[in-house]
């Protein structure tokens, strides 16, 4: 039980309980919608972007602790973030989280999430904001990001 | 009373070094597979694998003969008139599109009615979905009640001379509810209606009289009641199966072919076309006979004793809501439940960490999670070789999560 | 050189106390399984048994994972673009009827036309015959001449821009004929029209490559290349699967079910429904590891030689005629013949009293039986664990049969 | 290969070679046509029925040795007998084939075909012709007898 208290570790949790960005967002500003297949579940994603930069960021929904901790720190780490550097992110984070390599500078706090790849079931839950985001920044807002 | 530690004895998965101490309560998604059935499987591969109906060898007639004999032996564990009535498929989804394919598509016009319940499984809902969609006929819904059993109190708005089909699940894969299908059989008979039962839950543990249902349809698959994955059965009364259509063609369901066109085999061949599961009927077989020698009312008595106990000790767990189950209703050896506001998938991953394997998610009964507005339940599913002991593991296992979580 | 003895010593069926003395040749109708094979099903069922794509659990995840690595390794063999492209079937007809339904219904309208050949197992022609007549298109045969080959002369006759499929077999399961499908694929999607083919025998014994020959859709069987009954493939390009209707509908296959409608999962997944025959494709995936550690190539070749001795030592048999196999024709493995006036029934009785295991009949091929105007042959099907000896037991049993009969 | 040897003796073989009362029969007749759908083979049989007598009867089909035989030595045996007793004969004839069983003085010759019983997949061949008969006896004559 060990590998999986470290990975809902305190900061999992709080997240949880107090996510972050947890609101609608007013117009005008780019959405689109998460869903995980798997389980059913779904978040919606709202992104302000000014001048290339990730101006404001915001997310409601439902999903398991996993999930939301994801979110909710995605929105923390991404807020103020150049689009591109953002993409960046997007790909170390998607490493992290499959395979477990960690790449400390450019991660910051989402490296809490280093020890999902141990459980791939749950690679999609971690995953599915980033999925939504990546969509938004590909331009393609509107359209459903599934992580199938 | 049966003994679940003798009979787990008997299942060679819980004396695998990796799981000796494993609890698994997903029966109701599929159950493990006793000795028996294992050896028959090697048995058919290693001594007379050959195909069926057509070798004038000595293995293909054995092959043959095991094959049909386990048609004759579900007819008689069902009570079927013939095993003329016991068509092979892969599962109860197959067996369930076959009917909606061969008899709905045939039946239906627009203005029909189709009336299934909110607490179908998807297997016994879409492909009524799609049969109403393609034929222009209705999909009615007979509701569910807080408790989680059928509101049969306006059944007369639900079922009307415009009714051509009822599709109901005999028992809820995630309610745990026993529906009282003898009384809507009658009811829809009397409209005119046919009636198919989804029994993919019931059968696993409960005696089934076919005949004295009077069902017209009545599907089940093998793997949840100890046989292999591949196969499943529908029972279909003798004069549907002669007027349906054939589903699948192609090899051994033609009597002849020409150029030009074919004429169909007798049933239940008809049905059953290609090189059949054959070793997965056979090892259908040898599971039925476990059942049948371990006694189908001793399972169905010892697992009603362990649901009891088992939700006795569930209700003793701070914040956890367990769906349907009240107190007079036929339910059993399924329990739905939430563990406070606890995502069911973070559950089930810290069960999983002390080896009890429950399933999370909507079970697919979508229209079940929409009524209690909920996205998901965890769902524990009993079988005869859980014991007491796996009950306490699993309340401990949701005790020290909740502590962990909050 | 492939040594058969070496190869048979892995078959448990041969060592079996009645079998020490069986010849197996009917194995174009069903082939016999490796030790590693049936060790994989034991392996399944005895350590890991679950349901796949939802349980939260560790054998669940291990059941999900080897079930999908299946996908991956069949893609690989039969180098698809990638695993999306493999359906699981219970085999060559169900793949071919999921073709018939989700694909043909939808696309197919009066005028148009399906394309065939007289050389069609039932399996790929009943299912076309249907089609047809529900969506009034029409079908058209390529004839086969009196060599047993596809007769393409007037190709442009019966392949215009009418034709919307053809479905062909890539190797005949009666004359053992390979067609040269690689050109009717071009010739066909010059004219705009689809290929659909059933590679159930050629796959058994040689190297395939889809991308290459560029069909779009080919099908196949599990129990006919060593793996377990009850599974089989369709590969689809991803267009293709992308825009085809659902066939078989219920669990697994949808991404949301309301009460008013449904959306489908992603593909392969869309296609299938229910729970899926996980042990099968498990055993699947180990009889592919044996061909691929045996080597493809490696197969052909032997099985290529030994059908070439076993032609010469039967031309040997006074009265015996064979059937195609002409001396510039692309066969092999498969070998169909008539012993004098002798009914194939009878022969292939006396073979079984010697052991010889092989198959009488029409084979699944009437519109063959009718080119040659004869009701059934006997028919000899080699495989890896064949060896020279049991070619010389077939001649002496045939020519004592002979000898008793006239 | 004894047993198989006794079974396709000499009267056997006598009967697949040179099978008696094999043609058409002129009208007036009944007729109807057997098939045995698991080889394909089919046979015609012809009856003439007078004063609930068969004073006629005759075949013509293809079919195994064991189907020819069985045909050939049914029509000789049937032949002049009331139809009652043809269809007393056709059940011992139906025991005798699946169980082995003789009732020696109704079977007269049938006997020679006493151990097909031996060979299950060839019990379909021995009762085609007779399965065919019954048809014609029960007034069914025009419908396919099958023996599914
Ligand atoms: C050429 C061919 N096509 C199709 C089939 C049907 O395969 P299955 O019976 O496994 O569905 C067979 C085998 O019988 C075959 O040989
Ligand atoms: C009530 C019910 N119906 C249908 C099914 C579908 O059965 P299968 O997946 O074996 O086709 C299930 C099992 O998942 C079930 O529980
Ligand atoms: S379980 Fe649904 S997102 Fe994690
Ligand atoms: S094999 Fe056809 S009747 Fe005997």
């Amino acid at each position: 039980m060990d590998e999986l208290r470290e990975l809902y570790q305190q900061l999992i949790l709080d997240h949880n309980k107090s996510p972050r960005n947890f609101h609608v967002m007013d117009e005008p500003c780019e959405s689109t919608e998460g869903y995980n297949p798997l389980c059913g579940d779904k978040l919606t994603l709202y992104v302000k972007i000014e001048d290339d930069v990730v101006a404001d960021i915001s997310f409601v929904g439902s999903g398991c602790a996993i999930s939301k901790a994801s979110a909710s720190i995605m929105t923390e780490e991404i807020k103020g973030k150049p689009v591109d550097e953002a993409k960046v992110i997007f790909e170390n984070f998607r490493d992290m989280i499959t395979t477990g390599k960690v790449n400390k500078e450019e991660l910051g706090k989402l490296e809490v999430l280093s020890g999902v790849y141990k459980f791939p079931s749950r690679v999609k839950c971690a995953i599915l904001s980033w999925h939504t985001l990546k969509n938004i920044l590909d331009n393609e807002s509107g359209s459903v990001a599934s992580t199938e | 009373m049966l003994d679940p530690n003798k009979i787990k004895s008997r299942f060679p998965i819980f004396s695998d070094s990796e799981n000796t101490d494993l609890v698994f309560l997903d029966n109701a998604s599929t159950t493990q597979k006793p000795d028996v059935v294992v050896e028959k499987l090697n048995d058919f591969y290693s001594r007379y694998n050959a195909n069926v109906h057509r070798g004038i060898y000595r293995i293909g007639e054995l092959a043959t003969m095991e094959y049909e004999s386990v048609r004759k032996k579900i007819a008689g564990f069902i009570n079927a008139k013939s095993e003329k009535n016991i068509v092979f498929t892969k599962g109860t989804t197959e067996s369930i599109n076959l009917v909606a394919y061969s008899w709905a598509r045939k039946n239906l016009s627009p203005g029909d009615e189709i009336l299934v319940t909110e607490m179908e499984h998807h297997s016994n809902l879409v492909p009524w979905q799609l049969a109403a969609q393609q034929t222009g006929a209705t999909l009615r819904y007979i509701p569910i009640t807080e408790a989680g059993e059928l509101d049969l109190s306006d059944l007369e708005k639900y079922l009307n001379s415009k009714t051509k089909l009822v599709a109901i699940v005999h028992q809820s894969n995630i309610l745990g509810t026993i529906n009282p299908v003898k009384k809507i059989i009658d009811l829809a008979h009397n409209v005119g209606a046919k009636v198919l039962i989804d029994g993919a839950q019931y059968i696993t543990h409960a005696s089934l009289n076919v005949d004295e249902l009077d069902c017209d349809f009545y599907a089940f698959s093998g793997h949840k009641m100890m046989g292999p994955t591949g196969v499943g059965v529908l029972y279909a009364k003798q004069v549907l199966l002669e007027e349906m259509d054939p589903f699948l063609s192609g090899g051994d369901m033609i009597l002849s072919v020409s150029m030009e066109k074919s004429t169909w085999n007798d049933i239940p061949y008809k049905f059953e076309a290609g090189t059949p599961n054959i070793a997965q009927v056979i090892g259908l077989g040898a599971a039925i006979q476990f059942i049948e020698d371990t006694g189908i009312d001793k399972i169905d008595e010892f697992i009603t004793s362990l649901t009891k106990t088992a939700i006795t000790k569930l209700q003793s767990v701070r914040g956890l809501r367990i769906y349907g189950h009240g107190p007079s209703s036929d339910s059993t050896s399924v329990i739905s439940f939430n563990l406070a506001d606890i995502h069911p998938h973070d559950v089930a991953q810290f069960l999983d960490m002390d080896n009890i394997a429950v399933r999370a998610g909507h079970h697919c009964t979508q229209p079940v999670m929409l009524k209690y507005n909920i996205s998901s339940t965890v769902r524990a599913s009993l079988y005869i070789y859980n014991t007491p002991q796996d009950i306490e593991r699993l309340v401990g296992s949701l005790q020290k999560t909740i502590n962990f979580m909050s």
